[in-house]
């Protein structure tokens, strides 16, 4: 067992390069990841070392990249395509929804198509428009995708190459606003939980609070912030399986549940997890699952967005209305 | 080949323009030579065209007909295009790896699909009934013009596989119609396949119509015209000519094999039937222009050549047409059989690997059914679920 | 008050003819509108009459059809874009959701984009695959779209006629499989509820059934066939705005709540109407809200599509449930 | 102009191709003739065009500063394309429309539209700062090549109300970057313009970078000939000559106005800066090709026609200079005092119609704000919520 101090961004750099190593077949792609890295810096030094015909800088067209990516795929490579900003891949969605996804049913199982779709999302970098958004309901909708999103640096480095790993086609969410957050690394893969296990990520017994990618955090930081209430935080990891299991076992113990997401409420995640655990948990929830997320109204600009995004206060509050129903 | 810098042909010339097109084989049947394309064919390599244009043309009024017939949900017909897809499939190599739309019957049979395999799409028994690996032949694809980059994608890997630019050198081809052209995903593999100079052969299909809307409604130039936009030869080919098609498209695939990078080929033809069974083309052409391309029949010339030139005689097409009828049947029959699918055959394949949601799902919908079987009670629902037999 | 009995199909012919009239905006524009009337004739001889540059026959280009309204729109025209089939509207994602639903917005309200975009939905048809999907819940998460959906002739004629009047960009689902039922409808639109306001179908008292579009037939049907009990059916017509207070009001009457969507549940909008729901009328609720649609596939080939589609029996099944828990 | 059927140019020559450039001003101040763009200018208006010239790339300057100093969140900077910028914009008439890109500053200049404007989306503080019915110029647009269907579906809007071929004819333009090209709407938009003959010019600034990418990453021919591929004329122009960018976007211009359709203007030029601030060019690009372009300087070539001809001396430009200091200062002094927006203006302007979700979302967030407000426990959140002030 080592362990690496590092931060998200590096941590999937890291997770990246183990996979090329491991696998001449896997190949990254996308907008500026060859000599730059990506504007992340998440591809980092990748082209330096394994060249251009792996790290691959394309032409500006994200139905191209995913496109061209299931090709590949179709001649036995694992394309880790990247998508520059969250709001960049709504041209890629037909590629991703009506291709990619359904190429394994349609073809009875002929065709598989590991390729993993990364896309850096959310707000809170201060970015101006489409570059904060955070379109995971859009696949988690999409049989045939599974859908995962990272919190941390950890997850960070074993959930890539998981990812990378699957015979089905992943849709990858990095929280861009952790990419700067450091923390311990385990390099050993086989440490690591399954794919798609969620983790309680801070045991508590009042109640349960859900999130993923950069929500994750803040939940953690509203969980250590109440100093009335015990909070149970699950980060999901992943949202297309979900498991639903480890998440019953929480509700039922503390008959409470939160959910916190960044994309706007209405429509969003958390309608399902809503509807599932009250399905699942009805005779234990003590008040209906309440959401905290983005408003309905398109991601506001930079200087509001702390105000739009949900944040320890929100997240508390809607703890407090769970315990006054 | 010259390209001027005009603003485009003006309305009606666009259908018209024989003067730029490759042919070989005049619908005569007369044989005429072109200075870049010699092509020398046996008459045996003949004879077996002329087959496969008859077969093919078989196989796809027998779909047309167990479509009336109710067999079918829907189908399209590739009346018309025959010279274009035999043409162009026979220039094909087994390395060479193909994504059609879903009108390429006449390509599959050339890649060896059985053709029973392309009736499961139309009947509804399943999305596509083969395994594109064992034919090179790629799924149908009917989002129009998604496939143009899986097979620029797919040309990256030839490279990425050394494949290219040997003996045993290897490249794809995407086939596509002329209301394709205008889709954002076939440009971008243009860009695609030039930047990286791919070995893709973009084979185009100008059949004069998309759905009720003629070419005018896509381009105001000929479509071959628009590979120059992007740095890479196009060419034009009587699409009715299956020696022209045959022999553009090897050029074409033998210049991607060797590293040459793309070329696209407008196969000039027409759409001799209805979009699909469910069209009904009365409402916006003129019989007259069918009219005019009968006498272009892509097979008709091709028995004209082989009669004047004494290559086959009256045994021989009795031969092909019997054939043809048999091979008629035996899908008529395939497709009587073909069993339909079970209810629980919808959870199958989605995932490759296991998957939460489907197995549960999964499970509730057989305990579901398996409810109504217990009762027995012959509602709608009930009925069906007898069907689960048949679940794969 | 003039009635005339039309098809679905008819009535949204009439309700463009109607729009056409009263407004020399109007366009209509989309594949094959023109001299074919669309695919599934709706459009049928309004080129005729209003002549090409009114009604436009596009090259083949969802985006192309979407981004150039926005265009016209701009300009100062009306566009009612046609998608040909569900399964297509995929390439206009991003023209629809990154620049139509949030110009207004992004102008700070300088400009209004009312484009009309059309989609016929659906399965049932027994079509191939892409011509059967239901993606409404994509719209309904993208702020700044309005999403409709009707189920009947009557309700064809008037929605489309005041979502092209509506000054903000309408996502509007046609049934496809109720194109040709017939009923009266009434043409004066003066008679008409509102765009976005919910009716009752049908009055019942034991359970709440929600559906919209193509559902709401079917679950008309269960109602009439379920002897025991009393379903109240809702034809939701509007899921973004959604008419809760009418949805509530039923809810607290019943106790009980199922919704039918023919979309996969996993993800799909009968999680947003079963968590708001469920917020909304937490103590009324016998149990808890129970969703019944596609399943979590790719929509299957058309001989077992009867057996993914939500039906009678499997609405019944769930109106079961309800009160057996 | 020709073009040849080459399979495209090797790498390097992409960047290189002088003899295909339309230029009436060398680098050096010499004045040249083409005989297509004959282009008669006054002393005034050179004068004018130096004027602006200097104020953009002043207001570029100081918008560059502000991010550095954290007044800004990002900027893109338009250093070196102002000649492209300025040549283009002045070709403009009142009556046409633009549709730019996120670069376009000097285009908004020519507008009318105040420098302050543009300010607001870089800062954060809105969207777009400007109605784009008020100067013609439509909003930054993002997302790339977006706006070009916009662009094309804005003039078939031109189209029907007759606007086209007459004395006040109007037009479109839409700009957009090398990197664009590749994108599926702007071919589409290509499609579009051509098939309805609509008055667009594409004016794509070909600055050789798309962030880290060279332009031999988005095609393998200059980027003008892309509109041979769609039969409509493409043209490139030196960038960096805002005399032959006047003249050749005129011509494009009222070849549009008149009802000759579209022309595709490829303006040959570089991005002298970052991409934008965030960006880092050290890592990609070496120093020394920006040492070349550093001779090629749009500003310095005007210069020194004015002085070699008599047509200014040094206190002209040290009036100019002034100026573009003094704008410069304005548009700082402006920033600083940009309000930032409440959190209640989060709901604004979703929709032009009363919304129901919005309304209620909005009660909620303003009452859960009002709870701080009243609690008034200086938390994190609470000192947000006193912003409330300026929301609108
Ligand atoms: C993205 C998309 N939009 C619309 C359709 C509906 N559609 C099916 S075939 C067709 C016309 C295609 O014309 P063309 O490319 O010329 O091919 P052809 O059918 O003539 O062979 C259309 C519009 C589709 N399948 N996919
Ligand atoms: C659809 C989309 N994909 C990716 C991006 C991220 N991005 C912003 S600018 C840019 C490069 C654009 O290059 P070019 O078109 O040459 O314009 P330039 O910035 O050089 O003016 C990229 C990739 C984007 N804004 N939109
Ligand atoms: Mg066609
Ligand atoms: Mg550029």
């Amino acid at each position: 067992m080592t362990t690496e101090t590092l931060t998200l961004a590096k941590a999937l750099g890291a997770g990246l390069r183990k996979a090329m190593e491991d696998d001449p077949k896997v190949l990254i792609m996308g907008e500026d990841v060859g000599k730059l890295g990506g504007v992340f810096r998440v591809t980092d030094g990748l082209q330096k070392d394994f060249g251009e015909s792996r790290v691959i800088d394309t032409p500006l067209a994200e139905s191209g990249i995913v496109g061209t990516a299931v090709g590949l795929a179709l001649r036995g490579y694992r394309p880790v395509c990247e998508i520059q900003f969250d709001g960049f891949v709504f041209p890629a969605v037909d590629q991703i929804i009506s291709q990619l996804a359904k190429m394994h049913m349609r073809s009875l199982g002929a065709i598989q198509l590991p390729v993993v779709v990364r896309i850096p999302c959310g707000g809170g970098i201060g970015a101006v428009e489409h570059h904060s958004e955070s379109p995971e309901v859009h696949f988690a909708h999409a049989a045939g995708l599974r859908v995962v999103a990272c919190s941390n640096p950890a997850d960070a480095y074993t959930m890539i190459q998981q990812s990378i790993r699957s015979a089905d086609p992943v849709i990858f969410f990095e929280p861009k606003r952790r990419y700067w957050d450091k923390a311990p690394v385990e390099m050993d893969l086989a440490a690591a939980p399954p794919l798609h296990q969620a983790v309680v990520a801070r045991p508590g017994d009042d109640v349960t609070v859900l999130a993923y990618g950069p929500m994750v955090k803040t939940c953690l930081e509203a969980a250590a912030a109440d100093d009335e209430r015990s909070l149970e935080v699950i980060d999901l990891r992943s949202i297309n399986p979900l498991d639903i299991e480890t998440i019953m076992a929480s509700v039922r113990k503390t008959g409470r549940c939160v959910v916190a997401h960044e994309a706007p409420v209405f429509g969003g995640f958390g309608a399902e997890l809503a509807a599932r655990i009250t399905e699942r948990c009805f005779y234990h929830l003590e008040a209906p699952v309440l959401r905290v997320g983005g408003f309905s109204t398109p991601y506001p600009p930079s200087r509001v967005e702390e105000q739009y995004l949900p944040n320890l206060d929100r997240i508390l509050d809607a703890v407090d209305r769970t315990f006054g129903w | 080949m010259t390209v001027d810098a005009s603003r485009g042909a003006p309305p009606g010339t666009l259908r018209n323009s024989s003067a730029e097109l490759v042919q070989l084989l005049t619908p005569e049947g007369e044989r005429v030579e072109h200075p870049d394309y010699p092509l020398e064919l046996t008459a045996d390599e003949i004879r077996d065209l002329y087959r496969d244009l008859v077969i093919v043309r078989r196989i796809d009024f027998e779909a047309v007909a167990l479509t009336r017939q109710g067999e079918l949900g829907i189908w399209a017909s590739l009346l018309g295009q025959e010279a274009a897809q035999i043409g162009s499939g026979r220039a094909l190599r087994d390395q060479d790896m193909v994504f059609p739309t879903y009108r390429e019957h006449a390509v599959a049979w050339c890649c060896g699909v059985e053709p029973i395999k392309l009736l499961g799409l139309y009947r509804g028994v399943n999305h596509a009934g083969w395994d594109p690996k064992e034919h090179n032949f790629h799924l149908y694809t009917i989002v129009i013009g998604a496939q143009t980059l899986h097979a620029a994608g797919y040309a990256m890997g030839i490279q990425r596989d050394g494949a290219v630019g040997t003996e045993s050198g290897a490249a794809t081809i995407a086939y596509f119609g002329d209301g394709a052209t205008s889709q954002g995903d076939v440009n971008e593999s243009f860009v695609w396949a030039s930047v990286f100079n791919a070995p893709v052969v973009f084979f185009c299909q100008n059949n004069q119509w998309a759905i009720s809307e003629p070419l005018e409604k896509q381009s105001r130039i000929p479509l071959y015209r628009r590979a120059q936009g992007f740095g890479f030869p196009g060419i034009r080919v009587d699409g009715n000519d299956v020696f022209a098609c045959l022999a553009v498209t090897r050029k074409a695939l033998d210049s991607a094999r060797d590293g040459q990078g793309p070329t696209l080929i407008e196969a000039f033809t027409y759409r001799m039937g209805a979009h699909t069974t469910t069209d009904d083309p009365t409402r916006y052409r003129l019989e007259a222009e069918l009219e005019a391309w009968k006498l272009k029949d892509p097979i008709e010339r091709v028995k004209a050549y082989l009669v004047k030139n004494e290559m086959a005689d009256s045994a021989f097409f009795d031969d092909v047409d019997a054939e043809a009828k048999q091979v008629g049947m035996d899908v008529r029959k395939q497709c009587l059989e073909l069993p339909d699918p079970g209810p629980m055959s919808i959870f199958d394949h989605v995932y490759a690997e296991p998957h939460a949601l489907i197995s549960e799902e999964q499970e509730q919908f057989a305990a579901y059914l398996a409810g109504f079987a217990d009762a027995a009670d012959g509602t709608d629902g009930a009925g069906r679920a007898d069907e689960e037999g048949n679940a794969s």
